[in-house]
């Protein structure tokens, strides 16, 4: 039986395979990483079908600035004259096509042989999961959720140590 | 069922790409882009499992959280990686940074 | 009333409400509130001859105006005008205003990088500084008001401040909220993105015809949206003494949308490192320590 | 109740005044026994009058001490005390000169007492408690002169024998008690005591009243001063066996009583003879007194209790004046020797006139005292049913007595001796004697109605009397004329040394307690010298002990030091050669990883990337397979 949830997930679905697809398939920077961005956002829409209404709002925006900041690092490494030339950057194409497909197929039987069990039709409200998420990151899991903060933290620092140039350092 | 198949279908093909360009691509930024495509597709895998598995298991919204977290800390860490490759090798693809081996 | 003709009343008000913006824009510029003015403009822009610039991206060119004006459309569905007067109550209404927010930022991205011009490329990253800065506060102000309303539907937000509206509750978030919505609207102070002075109309330089209209329209709608944004969640919303509730929003919005025309008025434009400094170093701590300081209260 | 009290405890009192002032000693011990004279008149006055006079206070729980002034032991009292009074006036004389005043006079009290009490008491604990203090009284007095050695010999002699017998003593009386439920010397008794107890009682008699196994400590006895033979030896304390057989006399048996009576004859014949070839007139005199008690044992035996107690009196006057006549010859002379007494009558004619009418009443001449009581005990032989053979041993007895007498006084007499010197100072001694012998003479007045009066009724017989005159008169012709001194042949001596059996006393009793005394001394050294040495020993672990734990920690902590020693080796050899050598190898062993490793390090980013992935297809499958 068809479910409209069905039909969305598979539109959807095939948006982003599409979207991801394109990432790789352009030869222009800023179109791979906006096509991310798209498929990203479709990635979203996937969480809000599946009625994860927070995760799904939180992916969309999340994802929105994150793909932008790489787009315009994208421009500022490739130097790409706007997607005009058509430049060709991959190595070792048939073996990642191959590990690719392996993957897939394994993943693919793996889904299709195991059986997984009754399957829930019944999600509490949005509003529900927000309250017992919010529950659940502060209360079991307020340990993972604490040291994904510091581990952010300790991101942005060494990022920008890294980052810093050696040459400001060595003229003082 | 099928709803929960076809998610995790949707989520391997999309692993399967972002595998693909992962390898395949030379430029730094690139294989981040795959790497990403593949994280974007666990968490698929991830809320297709809370939705039609474990409903009321809000730990894996919670990791879907922290993915999201690594998400981006690996972005930002490849962009400082990134830009030290660049400033150094005036580049960022991956062929001339082979100096760093054994 | 039924709810269908409250609706039908409630859309009118907001064309209505449009047109107002666009006076009060034309006002904050010339100083004279010309109510003609405005329709005379979109006609002529609408007659405009469209000018594609050469190898111009033809995919972002084309979908930067539609993505700019569905966020915003999308926006205004989630904000709640009276008591159960709201296109679509989400579940995390509150989040989906920065959610949408975001898009703008990436549609001025896309028509910056899209028109293949420095100008409207150097606009466009502007754009992407000033509005990724911005939206921070945005977020963890929101938060703020969640906590307080226990809940992310607006109407929610709205009912929690029946005692007390918010702009009393949390001062320190009401100014930040205000400050990041003129930025995110790119309003004068923070015009930067289309400063006509330095980046000769930056994003929108080489944008004509139904193009830039289509633009100029969005931003009208983007600052209307964002007074009722500010009106839904620190000054009440619908609450009032004698008049129906979308009356009050109106009437609210209205206030906070000359307000805003006015600061544009009288303040000049803001330099780039200030903008993102200020931001930075103060926007967002003062965040951090409303959600603080709010927190403390609540507890107490 | 104070006549009694009078009697007994003057003495006593004036001892313990003795013993403590030590000043007056003579008079006061004088004054003791006139109040206890005085005390025994009252009670005899009461007696006279009907009223016994009886006391009980508190004894033994159940068991109270009476004293009982019945008419026998009133008359006895009396005799007793006047005995001693004459005796302590003699004493007083004699002892003027003599060392030990202290000790005899205190003694001779002491002794005084303890009869009066003896005579007196109405229960048999406080009779026992008598006795012995009398033994005791008997022990310090013939050791007076204790630095003596055949003094202190004597006294340890005589009491030694007296205990053994006084053992027998004590089981009579138990049995009494245990048979009786009470300590009541009652006049009739219930029901007789067993074989047992009565024997008992004549053991203690033997002992006391030295009848044959146990008479030789009274010849020994003589070696103490002479009034305390006269008093002790010869009156009063010998005769208290005869008072116990008197007292129980209700309780014998008739088996028991020809026990007794044979004892009474075998040691009138014994002792008899031993007197008849005794070289020594004290000597004669002691064996003659064990005799007479003989004589008084068998008149008890015989059934007739009364000639025992008329006997007992009589002899009691005799034998005191021989033994205070002895004393002045012996005062005078020197020595008590036959050889050395020769025609001593003649020097001390005074003395000897006293001596002779003793001798003759004690022999059994009619008008003296001694005939009747003799008489008495010669028909109570004839007319005793059960011993045929009493009689004749009596006659015998008389006839031995009539010998030993008439020998003394031939010995005394005969023979020719310096003209007669006024003798010095013996005003004191002569009249102690003759007030005695006044009592001899005036016997055959107050004997029968005394003996009346004690509740008992002389026996009297012709034949007894005229046989017993014919023996007396053929025994003193006999002795006057056996004068000649002894020869020295064995038999003669055996007779005279109270026939020491197998070795006599010395022998018999002496050697072996001397060898037990020495082989106690022995192990009682030997023990000493094992608790030393066990001492020693005990030392010797103790200092083995004590310092066994230092040896043992000494030891322990050694062993730890050699252990912690090798461990210090060990490890040092570990430590260079495990540990030093060990990283050694390591580190090159990780340079060639790292040497070989670097070869497979590419270098190129997708290169490893392709290797991660080739790691997680392998996982994949692996989890696949594991899963399916």
């Amino acid at each position: 039986m068809i479910s409209i949830q069905l039909i969305l997930l598979i539109i959807f679905g095939l948006v982003a395979i599409w979207f991801g697809w394109r990432v790789f398939m352009t030869s222009s920077m800023v179109r791979s990483a906006l096509s991310l961005l798209g498929s990203m956002v479709a990635i979203g829409a996937l969480f809000l079908v599946m009625e994860a209404e927070f995760l799904g709002v939180l992916q969309i925006m999340m994802m929105g600035t994150e793909m932008s900041i790489m787009a315009v690092f994208m421009m500022m490494y490739m130097m790409d004259p706007g997607g005009l030339g058509n430049m060709d950057m991959s190595h070792q194409k048939n073996l990642s096509i191959a590990a690719g497909v392996a993957v897939t197929v394994l993943i693919t039987g793996a889904v299709l042989f195991a059986d997984w069990g009754t399957i829930v039709t019944q999600v509490p409200s949005p509003h529900e999961q927000n309250r017992l998420l919010g529950m659940e990151i502060l209360k079991r899991s307020m340990m993972i959720f604490e040291t994904a903060g510091v581990t952010i933290l300790t991101g942005m620092i060494a990022s920008i140590a890294v980052a810093l140039s050696i040459k400001s350092s060595r003229e003082k | 069922m099928e709803l929960l198949i076809t998610a995790l279908i949707i989520a391997a093909i999309l692993f399967g790409i972002g595998l693909y360009g992962a390898l395949s691509q030379t430029n730094l930024v690139m294989i981040m882009m795959g790497i990403e495509l593949m994280l974007g597709a666990a968490m698929v895998n991830l809320v297709a499992f809370w939705r039609y598995l474990h409903p009321e298991a809000f730990s894996i919204q919670m990791f879907v959280l922290v993915a999201m977290t690594v998400m981006a800390l690996e972005g930002a860490v490849g962009f400082a990686i990134a830009t030290q490759r660049f400033r150094t090798s005036g580049s960022v693809e991956m062929e001339e940074s082979a100096e760093l081996k054994g | 009333m039924t709810p269908f003709l409250n609706g039908f009343i409630i859309s009118l008000l907001f064309v209505g409400g449009v047109y107002v913006v666009a006076v009060l824009e034309r006002w904050s510029m010339t100083g004279n509130v010309n109510w003609p003015g405005p329709a005379r403009s979109f006609y002529l822009l609408f007659a405009q001859e469209e000018i594609k610039t050469r190898k111009h991206d033809k995919v972002f060119f084309e979908t930067a105006p539609i993505l700019f004006i569905g966020v915003i459309l999308l926006t205004i569905s989630i904000l709640p005008f009276g008591r159960g007067s709201v296109m679509v109550d989400l579940g995390t209404g509150a989040l989906f205003i920065n959610a949408a927010l975001v898009y703008v930022m990436v549609s001025l991205l896309m028509v910056g990088w899209a028109v293949n011009g420095v100008y409207a490329m150097v606009g466009g990253w502007r754009a992407l500084a000033q509005l990724i800065a911005y939206s921070m506060p945005v977020v963890m102000v929101l938060t703020a008001t969640v906590m307080r309303a226990e809940s992310m539907f607006l109407t929610d937000i709205v009912e929690s401040q029946q005692s007390l509206w918010n702009i009393l509750y949390q001062p320190v978030g009401f100014m930040l909220f205000y400050i990041s919505a003129l930025a995110i609207t790119f309003l004068p102070p923070f015009d930067l993105p289309v400063a006509e002075g330095e980046l000769a109309g930056g994003v929108w330089a080489d944008l004509t015809g139904a193009r830039k209209l289509l633009f100029r329209l969005g931003r009208l709608t983007l600052v209307l949206t964002l007074s009722v944004a500010v009106v839904v969640l620190y000054l009440g919303g619908w609450m009032g003494p004698w008049l129906p509730g979308f009356v009050w929003t109106f009437l609210k919005t209205f206030l906070v949308a000359t307000s805003f025309f006015a600061i544009g008025r009288y303040m000049p434009r803001i330099r780039h490192d200030h903008l993102l400094e200020y931001n930075w170093k103060y926007g967002v701590p003062l965040a951090l320590y409303n959600i603080f300081q709010v927190g403390i209260v609540l507890l107490l | 109740m104070i006549a009694l009290l009078l009697t007994i405890l003057g003495p006593l009192a004036a001892s313990i005044w003795i013993t403590v002032t030590r000043k007056q000693i003579g008079y006061a011990a004088l004054t003791g026994s006139l109040t206890s004279l005085i005390g025994s008149v009252l009670l005899f006055l009461y007696m006279i009058e009907g009223q016994i006079i009886t006391t009980s206070f508190a004894g033994l729980p159940g068991l109270p001490f009476r004293l009982e002034a019945t008419e026998l032991s009133a008359v006895l009292a009396l005799v007793v005390s006047v005995i001693t009074t004459f005796i302590f006036i003699y004493a007083i004389g004699y002892m003027a000169e003599e060392k030990g005043k202290l000790r005899f006079w205190s003694g001779i009290s002491l002794f005084l007492g303890a009869m009066q009490l003896l005579v007196l008491a109405g229960d048999w604990i406080l009779f026992v408690m008598a006795w012995e203090i009398m033994g005791f009284a008997s022990y310090l007095l013939i050791g007076t002169w204790y630095w003596k050695k055949e003094a202190g010999d004597a006294s340890n002699k005589a009491f030694l024998m007296n205990r053994v017998a006084d053992l027998g003593l004590y089981v009579g009386v138990f049995v009494i008690i245990l048979a009786s439920g009470s300590s009541r010397i009652a006049a009739e008794s219930v029901q007789g005591i067993s074989m047992v107890g009565a024997l008992a009682l004549l053991l203690a008699v033997m002992g006391k009243s030295a009848q044959v196994p146990f008479q030789s400590w009274l010849s020994a006895a003589m070696a103490g001063p002479t009034p305390v033979s006269a008093l002790l030896h010869s009156a009063t304390m010998v005769a208290a066996g005869i008072i116990l057989l008197l007292k129980a006399f209700p309780l014998f048996s008739p088996d028991a009583l020809i026990w007794v009576g044979s004892v009474g004859g075998v040691t009138i014949l014994l002792t008899g003879a031993t007197a008849v070839f005794s070289e020594d007139i004290k000597r004669m005199l002691a064996a003659s007194t064990s005799s007479q008690l003989g004589f008084m044992v068998l008149a008890v035996g015989a059934g007739y209790p009364a000639a025992a107690v008329a006997h007992l009196i009589a002899h009691a006057f005799m034998k005191s004046s021989l033994f205070l006549g002895a004393g002045i010859f012996q005062h005078e002379i020197g020595s008590t020797k036959y050889e050395k007494l020769g025609a001593a009558g003649k020097k001390l004619k005074l003395t000897f006139s006293g001596f002779a009418v003793a001798g003759l009443a004690l022999a059994g001449i009619p008008p003296l005292i001694g005939f009747w009581s003799k008489d008495a005990i010669l028909t109570a032989g004839l007319q005793a049913d059960p011993a045929v053979w009493y009689f004749p041993a009596a006659l015998a007895g008389a006839f031995f007595t009539a010998i030993y007498m008439g020998r003394s006084f031939g010995i005394l007499w005969k023979g020719r001796s310096e003209p007669e010197e006024k003798p010095k100072k013996l005003a004191w001694m002569q009249l102690g004697l003759l007030t005695l012998v006044s009592a001899v003479v005036a016997g055959w007045l107050f004997l029968d109605p005394l003996v009346e009066v004690a509740g008992f009724s002389v026996p009297k017989d012709n034949i007894a009397m005229i046989s017993g005159l014919v023996v007396a008169s053929i025994g003193l012709v006999a002795g006057w004329f056996a004068t000649t001194p002894i020869i020295k042949n064995r038999v003669w001596m055996f007779f005279r040394d109270n026939y020491p059996v197998a070795g006599g006393y010395t022998n018999v009793i002496v050697q072996p307690v001397q060898m037990l005394a020495n082989g106690a001394n022995q192990i009682e050294t030997r023990l000493l010298q094992s608790v030393f040495t066990i001492g020693t020993v005990f030392l010797a672990v103790g200092r083995w002990l004590a310092d066994v734990p230092d040896r043992a920690t000494a030891y322990v902590i050694d062993w730890i030091g050699a252990f912690n020693l090798k461990i210090a080796r060990l490890s040092g050899f570990t430590d260079d050669k495990g540990i030093v050598e060990g990283i050694a190898r390591l580190v090159d062993s990780v340079q060639r990883i790292g040497y070989y490793g670097r070869k497979i390090q590419s270098g190129l980013v997708h290169r490893e990337l392709a290797w991660s992935v080739y790691g997680m297809v392998f996982a994949l499958i692996i989890i696949l397979l594991t899963y399916l």
